[in-house]
């Protein structure tokens, strides 16, 4: 455990709010003398914030190839460590209407499918997760995110999507989710990082520290995260 | 004589205000020249030559111009009416038309869901009675585009309407004209500088939506890519090709705007002097 | 068939109470001051101002009538209107501004600009056909508006000043021209006019109109011969006095008498010619002359070989003399004189 | 008789166009209803109370505030040199002005860094020579809400100034007014309704204003996260607090816009019939 | 110092090419048809338009000159207008508007109202101080526009028309105002007017304007005695020949002959009153009348007791004759007549 004060400032993909929220709360009470002060967004925009000079600390991203864009531009200074893992989910509506049991049942055009689009990693998961199960599903709509994937099933606009198994923890009493068996699943690796131009690395350093101990990781877990 | 300047240098507006207006000129030059210094010249064609950006700007095309005769069609018998009858709850009424431009993007979809979508106020009806359905369709893009685009008509012309001198809607009602006949002929020519800037403000908006299409249409290829969607993914990869293509996007507005020519947007400045009230 | 107004309304500060009735054919002319509420008149027949109370009747057909919740959109109308500033449409050519009452009557629009073209012809501006109005002079717009509003062939013409703008010598040739189409034209007609000529050339009847009340109506002469306003007196060029005659003499509200050869008691105006005033250094003495009233000469006007002297006074005075009564006086302002007028040149007639 | 009708119908409209105007006000206020019906109402007050809320809240109006502040100072000259001055590439200018309204949210984000960033065009001197740096500052997101903002009142202003007479500029000139005055004085109050127009659209603009901001001056709270941002934010969580915040802000607006009473947006419908020109 | 104009400028239709020059105090009225360019002059001189060639100079400075570049904006030209349409600032009150031009020139608030109530006291307006312009009448807005123009002080006064709105009776009270005012003004001041009592009553020159031209320039008994133009000989109400002399005879364009009394060989102007013209249905027989000629009766306008007849022809005239001579003609519009006038009544100059 590395000593730090002042202020860190964390850039975190957005699917990591409620979780790195609380782990904030709970590093603060481990350094009194620190700060956190977090930049919630897109993966893809907070590469390039940094890349753009932004006043980051600590890069915590929600897929390898948006940390890859960060090493790329050299702008990491510590190696990028997978600090936690998603699985994938089939996100339906309270209850199960349509009687959604596996990937096999999202093969019909009865029901509106909804994924991310190929270019963003839940949609790249969502692909493996098909050819794994050698189906073939065409969706509705290839969304921007993972969110709006959820979004449209708990307004009941689509019927089912594929999500993280955190998404479908986040949204509560408003979606369900049924598992995918770990055979046909992917698993998604968040890797995180100090970056290069750092204003407090000691601090980041702690941070990044502090999310792989197993406070920060139990933290993690109880918001559907799966351990490394 | 010390006040007579060379007639060379009459620029015709205070300094002040040349410069103020040089500043915001530059404002919006320069974010376009960075785009274009970061633009990787040699490989946009590659970016370019791919048949989804050619659907996609296909698909923005049809669907802003869609989007903007639709808010021409509701949007100034709406500006209309603001202008010109007094009715208890027009000032709410104003209020509703600019809901859609304070409405973060996502939340916008959100709301048009719960109006329009499958299990929306109306969306449901719509489905059963009808057997139409507007999410994930081109026809919701355009709705989700209309819905964000025609406030900027809805305003523009509104303000143009009271500024206008409605003597002339008397002259012409005396010659036996209809209220609908005069406002076709009377009023609407003359407003005409205000309907085309309303009408490129929401043809531009639309063009640009992003926000409520994505949420409300969604994101598929050939039926509800627009290109800002296809710009806002290829982010994702690669920031190159989303320069470029949002380069393309840049290059067809400035088209369509410098090819309206000054003309559309108002009479020549004429030269005064003549007494037609 | 005629046309029967019975108009009342508020609009700012001007309260109009006016009862006109113009007989097919017949042209009323409406005179008064400024901000008489002329225009408003015309407004309320057209449409474009509905009554408070009142009705008016066009060619047997209500128009407007509050009571019986009755009122016909000016452009159902048929009235024609020539508007005080012109009004023409600055975005369509002259020609088809004068077209326009046609094509939205539905005339196919080689009609409507062949009949355009005539009107356009007849006012004097068949070069302007193409042009925009804005290239207009004031006086030609005017010209413009007339064609515009004669084109429909309204069965109810309004001219709210047509003849304002138009410069001396169109301005004969267009009252000529109008006065030749009003004559073929079996409507009725209400001219606002400014100029006594043209009511005097044009007009069947006139209508002074003073601070929204009719105060005369009559012929050109009955209304001139006995002037029962300040407005009409100006036009005339004679001073009118107003007052209460009792024992053979005229008391006016400042106070001043003014005796009058033979009167019937009760309030009565009395009219003073100028040139019937003479003027005096001093009290003439042993004149026959019965009115003789002193004041200070307010101001001294030379028009031609005439000079008009405005008096102030208990009863203020306009005497005209001539200009070698002028020199030999050697009036100037502040002056005190003295103005006399025989009681038998005094006009005297109930009010 | 048979054209007359009943005074108590006067409506002032033509049948079909009441029928547009009111599917406009629809389809307007639809979406709302829709937002209305589906936010939990028990739950409201729990999600304001959050401190973030709040500070989102109060950045949000001071950021928007001083957009259509900026708007006006730099816009309004800007709609007077496009309308009222000819030169060469006056339409590339006003193509300029309608730039950040195509390009994709997050687009423009890049383009302002591409110009303002610490490594763009002019931020680098900016942090060089200055020191001030705009990007992840309460600052950046005041130049990225003009950004967006700032369109809507040039295009608006503008075609308000070329629809204005140019005698009245002349008349006040030949009373001793200089153009600055004349301006101030004259022209500006003739078209009031176009100027609160336009600044209320881009207010509206601004505030709900959201992929420039985020991309531009990234989303820490109290500095930089305008609510927009935290709506997004909260739906990565929770739909309903989104709708919530959401709700927030439209509420805001209305107030504003319902408070700005008729009398703002133009001249009381007067009755006409008097005869100044 | 003095008013020295030349000014050359094409505006579509018009072009303009005129040369004027008015002496400290003096006013000098131009008069023209509609379209003349007199407007156009006014925009010159108060610098709203920019001459193509020519140079404008007021008190010895020069205010514009092309050939020099040299351009002085009008707000600091210090010349008043008062605009044939008022333009009055419609967001302003009254008030405000006549003291706008003052508070341009940064006159206190308190003292510019001050002076500026007075103004409107002086052209009877108090009482709308506080009013917004569009509740003016045409007449009263046109006042109000006077009293803007005339507050700021100007050294050269501009006035389009200004009493082109007013109605009678207030016409004459603020032409005499106007005189009393202009008396105090020692600056130059034109006046475009279409009434030529306002040219005689105000105006110490005339200058006639026709399609962009100077026609004649002189006092206004000068120019009425001589007209060298239509416009002048309708002012008049008089018929204009113009054509050649040669052998006591002047020879129409349209190939009519005119026996002159006494006049020199050349181009030439013949004045012929109407008045001076008998109409007869046939050519009188042995008599002295040297001057006949065959028409047909155009029209046939009543005007009081005289009857003003046009006659078509080879010389288009006008002809005044008596209701009576009238009724025993019966004449008709398309009638043949003979229209005859004595060599001696008719008045010839050179051209
Ligand atoms: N819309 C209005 N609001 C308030 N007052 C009005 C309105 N319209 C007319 N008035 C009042 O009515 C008066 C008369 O107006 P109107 O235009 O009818 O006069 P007018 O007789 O035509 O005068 P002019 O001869 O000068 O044209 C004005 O002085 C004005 O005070
Ligand atoms: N801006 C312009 N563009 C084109 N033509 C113009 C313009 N201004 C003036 N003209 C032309 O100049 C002519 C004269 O205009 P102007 O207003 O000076 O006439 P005017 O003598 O004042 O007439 P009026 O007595 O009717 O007011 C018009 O007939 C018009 O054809
Ligand atoms: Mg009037
Ligand atoms: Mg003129």
């Amino acid at each position: 455990d590395t000593e730090s004060a002042g202020t860190v400032t964390v850039f975190a993909a957005a699917s990591l709010t409620d979780a790195f929220t609380e782990i904030g709360d709970a590093f603060t009470v481990e350094h009194p003398d620190t700060t956190v002060v977090f930049n919630f967004s897109g993966s893809s925009a907070l590469v390039t914030q940094i890349v753009e000079g932004a006043p980051a600390d600590v890069f915590a991203s929600a897929d390898p190839s948006n940390m890859t864009k960060l090493t790329d531009a050299d702008a990491n200074a510590t190696e990028p460590v997978v600090f936690t893992t998603n699985l994938a989910a089939i996100v339906v509506a309270p209850g199960n209407p349509t009687g959604i049991t596996g990937v096999a049942d999202l093969a019909t055009d009865d029901l509106i499918v909804v994924q991310c689009a190929p270019e963003v990693p839940c949609g790249r998961y969502a692909a493996q997760v098909f050819e794994n199960a050698g189906v073939s599903v065409s969706p509705k709509s290839l969304e921007e995110n993972v969110k709006a994937v959820v979004t449209k099933v708990t307004l009941g606009e689509a019927d089912a999507g594929i999500v993280y198994v955190t998404d479908v923890i986040a949204a509560g009493a408003d979606a369900e989710a049924v598992e995918i068996p770990a055979a046909v699943n992917v698993v998604a690796e968040y890797p995180i990082a100090v970056t290069a131009g750092a204003p407090n690395p000691d601090a980041a350093g702690a941070f990044v520290d502090f999310v792989l101990s197993d406070r920060g990781q139990t933290i993690l877990t109880s918001y559907g995260f799966v351990e490394p | 004589m010390t006040r007579a300047r060379p007639r060379g240098r009459r620029v015709g507006l205070p300094v002040p205000v040349l410069v103020l207006a040089c500043v915001a000129i530059v404002f919006f030059a320069l974010p376009l020249v960075g785009l274009l210094w970061r633009t990787p010249w040699a490989d946009a064609w590659t970016y370019l030559a791919d048949d989804d950006v050619l659907t996609a700007l296909r698909l923005s095309l049809v669907c802003s111009l869609w989007a903007t005769a639709l808010s021409l069609v509701f949007g100034v018998p709406l500006a209309w009416l603001l202008a010109r009858v007094e009715f208890a709850g027009r000032g709410i009424v104003r209020a509703l038309c600019t809901l859609s431009m304070v409405l973060p993007p996502v939340v916008g979809g959100v709301a048009l869901f719960a109006a329009l979508g499958r299990r929306g106020l109306v969306g449901e009806y719509l489905d059963r009675w009808f057997g139409i359905t507007l999410p994930f369709t081109t026809a919701g893009v355009v709705v989700a585009q209309t819905f964000v685009a025609m406030p900027f008509l809805v305003i523009t012309v509104e303000s143009a309407l009271r500024q206008l001198d409605t003597r002339f809607d008397d002259a012409s009602r005396t010659l036996g004209a209809t209220r609908w006949y005069t406002f076709r002929r009377v009023t609407l020519p003359a407003i005409r500088p205000a309907l085309v800037a309303g009408a490129v403000l929401s043809w531009a908006r639309a063009l640009g939506e992003f926000g409520a299409t994505i949420t409300f249409a969604g994101n598929f290829p050939g039926t509800t890519q627009t290109m800002p969607l296809a710009v806002y993914l290829s982010l994702e990869t690669n920031t190159d090709e989303a320069i470029v293509l949002a380069l393309v996007l840049i290059t067809i507005s400035f088209a369509v705007l410098i090819g309206l020519r000054d003309h559309w947007f108002g009479r020549p400045d004429r030269l005064q002097g003549t007494a037609t009230a | 068939m005629t046309l029967t107004a019975d108009i009342a309304l508020t609009l700012g500060t001007l309260d109009l109470r006016v009862d006109i009735e113009v007989a097919p054919g017949e042209l009323l002319a409406l005179l008064g001051p400024n901000g008489a509420g002329k225009s408003t008149v015309l407004r309320c027949l057209a449409g474009l101002a509905p009554l408070r109370e009142g009705s008016v009747v066009i060619d047997g057909e209500v128009v407007d009538d509050p009571a019986a919740d009755v009122f016909v959109e000016p452009e159902h109308r048929q009235v024609g209107v020539v508007f005080q500033n012109y009004l023409l449409f600055d975005h369509m050519s002259v020609l088809e501004n004068v077209a326009f009452g046609l094509r939205a009557r539905r005339t196919p629009r080689a009609d409507a600009r062949r009949i355009a073209y005539d009107w356009l012809d007849r006012v004097g501006l068949a070069e302007y056909a193409g042009q925009r109005p804005r290239v207009l002079s004031g006086g030609q717009a005017q010209r413009a508006a007339l064609a515009r509003a004669l084109a429909t062939n309204p069965r109810l013409l309004l001219l709210d000043e047509p003849l304002a703008a138009l410069d001396a010598g169109t301005r004969g040739a267009v009252r000529r021209d109008l006065r030749q189409h009003l004559a073929t034209f079996d409507g009725m007609r209400v001219l606002v006019t400014h100029d006594p000529v043209d009511a005097y050339a044009l007009a069947d009847r006139v209508a002074i109109l003073d601070a929204g009340r009719l105060v005369q109506v009559g012929t050109f002469a009955e209304v001139t011969a006995h002037p029962r306003s300040r407005y009409v007196a100006d036009l005339v060029g004679v001073n009118l006095v107003s007052g209460v005659v009792a024992d053979g003499a005229l008391m006016t509200p400042g106070g001043a008498t003014v005796v009058i050869a033979d009167a019937l008691p009760g309030p009565a105006f009395a009219v003073i010619r100028p040139t019937s005033i003479t003027i005096d250094r001093h009290s003439p003495v042993g004149s026959s002359v019965r009115n003789t009233w002193p004041g200070v000469v307010a101001d001294v006007d030379r028009l031609g070989d005439r000079v008009r002297v405005g008096i102030d006074g208990a009863l203020p005075l306009t005497a005209e003399i001539t200009v070698a009564a002028l020199e030999s006086l050697a009036l100037r302002p502040g002056d005190n004189v003295v103005a006399a007028v025989k009681a038998t040149d005094i006009e005297c007639y109930p009010a």
